[in-house]
């Protein structure tokens, strides 16, 4: 019988200095003002003065080649620099992409000139990037995009429309997804928008677009808080030079489908509230007391506990997945399940504080809680649905 | 069971041969036949064939006179007894030499249980009680009065006494590790189930409800699986102490509250036949609605660590939950 | 856009007194000792001359026709006595499917011969009717029946099985559902299992059987509580006199599913473990006492404050329901609703009474608390599962 | 506005005519671009249309200077408000104006609120504040703090006073009714995108986990406004008092309760889309959170009612729960 398989796995012991390196740095800032611990931040709060303090103490591009300005530790590393700057609620949406998906994919795919002039300031902390694939009506049908590029003297040009592509109005470059042969050739018209087979997976290929370039157009998303993460890029006829083409042209619908595992699989995926769940301890105590007559009510104690048992069970499943990662394997239905439950809990954290503290208590506590609201419904939606993870996970089991 | 590792030694997954072994020996033995003949006692057969493969003394050191092995390969066999449904106190008397093992004490012969408050479980087949002082003494409790659990196995309620250090926690995590064996087969009994069975003309597991609630099934072992892992790592790292206790809190808590939806999506799954004592799912089922309630709810001990960490405060919690699992000499 | 309808509806003044007697005879009983209060009585407590003294009382039949033994009063007057009996945990499960369905299905198809017969018996609590309806692998699919009735001297000669007839072994007839025309008659055949015509559900008829007449067998199905409400029912050429055919030769079908939206919309469907939460309120306020600074925490307290409140919204909408069957309407929808959610309700009384009082504090509690936790996955199974409940709904409001 | 019933008269629906005139009323004022328009501040325009029409004060009694009616068209009012997003404070002012009424007070014209504790809402456009000692005094307090609730709607945080009796149970229960309307049209716009929304090839509609998330939305829409119902009937038959209080807890919990499922369905359902700032759905989802809130959460009227059930024993349950909603002359 299919089973979900995750091996016993804990983090080395050779990362417990660098937990301890990030976490003193992270304290200090805090102390310092620098920055004031947020839910969601790898999505909202883009500061690169503070993404380049990290590149410079030497803590992103941490698994990459020391020659490309990289650190030469391993993912393993980076998971531990990784989930303190979450928990810390630290402001770290400048570098997010860049450290987490696209240096790892331009050292894999990219030309060497592409590497050499782009991943040592991605590692510094001074170069960042977007994600540029979902297209309108494409939704979760990723096969159905529309942008195209066609040859140039010297490089590419590209048309079309991505949408969803966070920080785009801040960031510096995207690795964009489009057609570069048309949908229409090679009989992927018969077999139309319903056809199994992989007809329309073929013809992509990536590029790393300069979102400065001219051509290029970029629109905010707000999302029903009123924040502004999200952008929808247009591109006319705006020129990729032909180094920043990413990986074998035709090859691109591959080179997105091996980064999902990735994407799925992080801290990020349950960590997005953290900071209020450590608020509403805090807020608890406030209001409580510790004395043993004073303290919490058990029901109140207990759903503080089951959140804070629940993280430590998630967290030993993602550290599983990012082992099984670092050692080259493809836990593709564990990095769903993983995702599916930690989003869902990360989502509840908001609700049990505003269930045990009452709104109005406390102003920040309650800002941090409408924050955590609010921006929630995006958490089961945003790296495919929780309706598709728990497709991914029946298939695997054999039901589907 | 002579494992080259040591009891309380730096390993961090049974051994494979063990696993392997008490996995084939509880599938041969422990039938839906033998688990229904048992109701209201015990599999007695099935408890001397443990004993004599030296199950309930396995992670007790040989020098103490128990089986020898890791504490993982003790926390695998209790986890088989739940994936089993194993009718007799296997895991129980396993516990019971553990927690004999903290205080220095070989194990007992027989069914010999430790006292952790009012209620006994298996009252009925104990021969032997583990006391607060250490002897181990034959049965001779006042007992204020018996019953049967949700899963028909025999208790006894007992004036209320002094217990040994440890115990609790020993005992919780057995739970947490026989609930996380039982919500896997849970989930994997649903799982054929909604392969095989047909209506309207096709398998149920067709129905993308029923894939939801089985993938959910699925995620809810592994997480459960996950919490008790953590806390025999930490148990295995540095013994029995403040940190083994919310570790055991966290991962009685995580079983715990799988069970309810567990076991509500099972039996919704399975329908009426499920629903019949006929049916081998309820062997396990009901198993977990004895076993959440044993050694403290999940409620129980979702306060104590959530107690723990208002008393410490905010800071507190990430220190807590990075320290699960404990950091390895190298990854695994 | 096609909604639920939930007419503001309230039960008249008329029904004041009865409830005031019904419950005075119930607390009188109680106080007496002539029964406990238990969870999911209309099921699992079966008992005759707690049912006789209810009749002798005057309190079955309500609805019926005076000529019949009945009371000649109203539909709700029978909710508010159902809804007594329910609440305070009596032993009804001896008159319960006569007195909600078997009478008034007599009543409406009966030959006059059976009304005379059976229903005066019926309303002085004296005669017990169970259901025939399902069998085995029919499973959901009621129209996949098998069992038959041939035409023999002076009536008829019934084969077959059926399974889930609840309390078969103490009662003395059940209505059962069979084919008087073979399924491969009139082209049935060609449409098949999988047919979405009706022709399956043609030729079925509906029949009164002596469960003690020759040839018919009943054997027990025990529940996973040790239980024995539920029986396989075997019918071996048992016969059934000509004037207990029920209704039309072949227009079973319409008959029985008439009687579906009866069956699902009642305070059965919320109030099976009505009396543990009435206990779980005594429990907390035994541990807790009521004084302000030693009462219940406030989660405790919303706990049960919340049961008790979504409790007062189902009732209304059951009331909605009850008052628009008894208006001629069939709300088939909203009868289907009330029923997943009251299924649903009565399940969580069960967990929350764990969660508040600790099993190992009070025994007989506990006892309360595992009946409700064994019985309760049955609540969201029979009379239709939740899931064929909410396509129901989903089908009505026009996504299906 | 001449309602043939008095105020408190035993009237169990609203006007059928005066439900139809103010549902489209706000259909064609309370759109989408007004709603957004008004973020921050309120629709100035709609509001004063809404006291032209004597929306504000509905079921106050014509002799009191009221629009006269009956509490079930004043409650139809404010489920309309909820139903339609309407960006003004027209059910504050309306429950302001019913508060007074319970205390023999005329409605006073302009944006009045009555005071219920710290968090005064609609603060940046209120001309006046119903005080306890009944006078309605232009706005003179001093704001600890002003913001804007999860609809963007302006409040300000005042220093705690005294105040009006029942101003609490009334005001919740205004949100509860809002909160109903505005369950129902999150339930029906989820149900109409799930019909024209396409994926993979078919609407997503056909899948059946979506459906069941409809379902159970539709249901609780239901439910919730059926609790409101509930504490209309005990208001309209038996004026303010403690069984007036509890059916108010019982509504403000069980509508509070629904937000949760239905927002996070909702959401789930529509899809990035929704999650914008252009799609409509957040003009509901975003005042449901908002409104949870506003007058006690759930949590706090659940306890209300829950305290008051262990006070009085478990005796008392049943009385309540078929004290509600109020038995009737004859069935409508």
């Amino acid at each position: 019988m299919p089973r979900l398989t995750f091996p016993a796995a804990s983090l080395p012991h050779s990362t417990e200095q660098l937990r301890s390196d990030i976490r003193s740095f992270l304290e200090a800032e805090i102390a310092e003002g620098t920055f004031v611990p947020r839910c969601d931040t790898w999505l909202s709060q883009h500061d690169p003065s503070f993404s380049r303090k990290l590149g410079a103490a030497g803590f992103l591009g941490l698994a990459w080649p020391t020659e490309y300005g990289g650190h030469g530790r391993t993912p393993l590393d980076r998971f531990v620099v990784v989930e303190e700057l979450l928990a810390h609620g630290a402001p770290i949406a400048a570098h997010w992409v860049s450290d987490r998906q696209s240096g790892p994919s331009i050292l894999k795919h990219g030309t060497e000139q592409a590497k050499r002039e782009l991943v040592p300031k991605m590692a510094a902390g001074e170069c960042y990037f977007s994600i540029g694939m979902s297209e309108p009506d494409a939704g979760s049908d990723l096969a159905a995009i529309r942008s195209t590029a066609t040859k140039t003297e010297g490089g590419w040009l590209l048309n079309g429309t991505k949408v969803w592509t966070s920080q785009a109005h801040n960031n510096h470059y995207f690795i964009v997804l489009v057609r570069t042969t048309p949908m229409s050739d090679g009989g992927v018209g018969a077999e139309g928008a319903g056809g199994a087979g992989g007809a329309k997976h073929r013809g992509m290929s990536q590029f790393i677009m300069d979102l400065k370039a001219p051509g290029v157009q970029i629109r905010p998303i707000r999302l029903l808080s009123g924040h502004h993460h999200f952008n929808e890029v247009v591109m006319e006829d705006a020129f990729v030079p032909e180094h920043f083409l990413l990986g074998s042209e035709g090859n691109g619908w591959d080179q997105v489908i091996g980064e999902l595992a990735f994407e799925r699989s992080g801290p990020e995926r349950y960590l997005s509230t953290f900071p209020l769940l450590v608020a509403l301890i805090d807020a608890v105590r406030t209001e409580h007391g510790t004395e043993l007559l004073r303290g919490p009510s058990t029901e109140a104690a207990a759903a503080i506990g089951q959140l804070a048992a629940r993280l430590t069970a998630l967290r030993r499943l993602c550290i599983s997945v990012a082992v099984a990662l670092s050692n080259g394997k493809e836990p593709v239905t564990e990095a769903a399940m993983v995702k599916d439950m930690g989003t869902q809990l990360e989502g509840e954290i908001g609700e049990v504080a505003r269930q045990l503290v009452p709104p109005g208590t406390n102003p920040i506590f309650d800002a941090l809680v409408e924050d955590a609201i609010l921006s929630t419904p995006g958490f089961t939606l945003r790296g495919g649905t929780n309706e598709i993870l728990r497709g991914i996970v029946a298939r695997h089991l054999g039901v589907r | 069971m002579n494992s080259p590792t040591q009891n309380n030694s730096y390993a961090r997954v049974a051994d494979e041969m063990l696993v392997d072994t008490v996995d084939r020996f509880f599938a041969e033995h422990s039938t839906p036949e033998r688990i229904h003949a048992a109701e209201g006692s015990m599999d007695r057969a099935l408890f001397a064939a443990s004993v004599e493969m030296g199950l309930t003394s396995i992670g007790v050191a040989e020098s103490l006179g128990g089986s020898g092995g890791t504490l993982h390969d003790a926390a695998a066999v209790m986890y088989a007894t739940g994936y089993h449904a194993v009718a007799a106190p296997v895991a129980d008397v396993l516990a019971t030499a553990l927690i004999g093992a903290v205080h220095g004490m070989s194990p007992v012969e027989g069914v010999t249980v430790a006292l952790t408050g009012k209620r006994v479980p298996w009252w009925g087949v104990v021969d032997r009680v583990l006391w607060a002082d250490g002897s181990a003494a034959a049965v001779s409790l006042d007992v204020v009065s018996t019953g049967v659990n949700y899963a028909g196995e025999p208790f006894g309620v007992v004036e209320s006494r002094e217990k040994l250090a440890f115990a609790d926690d020993i005992l919780a995590l057995t739970r947490a590790a026989q609930m996380a064996g039982a919500l896997q087969r849970v989930s994997e009994l649903s799982v054929q189930y909604s392969v095989e069975r047909e209506q309207f003309g096709k398998p149920i597991g067709k129905q993308q409800i029923l894939q939801h609630y089985l993938a959910q099934m699925a995620g809810d072992a592994a997480a459960a699986r996950g919490a008790v892992d953590n806390a025999v790592d930490v148990w295995s790292v540095s013994g029995p102490g403040s940190w083994f206790t919310l570790a055991v809190a966290a991962a009685k808590t995580v079983s715990g509250r799988m069970v309810s939806v567990t076991n509500r999506n099972a039996h919704q799954l399975h329908g009426a036949i499920g629903f019949t004592d006929e049916h081998r799912l309820q062997y396990w089922t009901r198993r977990l609605w004895a076993w959440r309630d044993d050694f403290g709810t999940e409620v129980h001990w979702a306060a104590v660590l959530g107690r723990s960490l208002v008393s410490d405060g905010g800071r507190s919690l990430w220190p807590f939950v990075t320290s699960l699992p404990p950091a390895l000499d190298s990854p695994t």
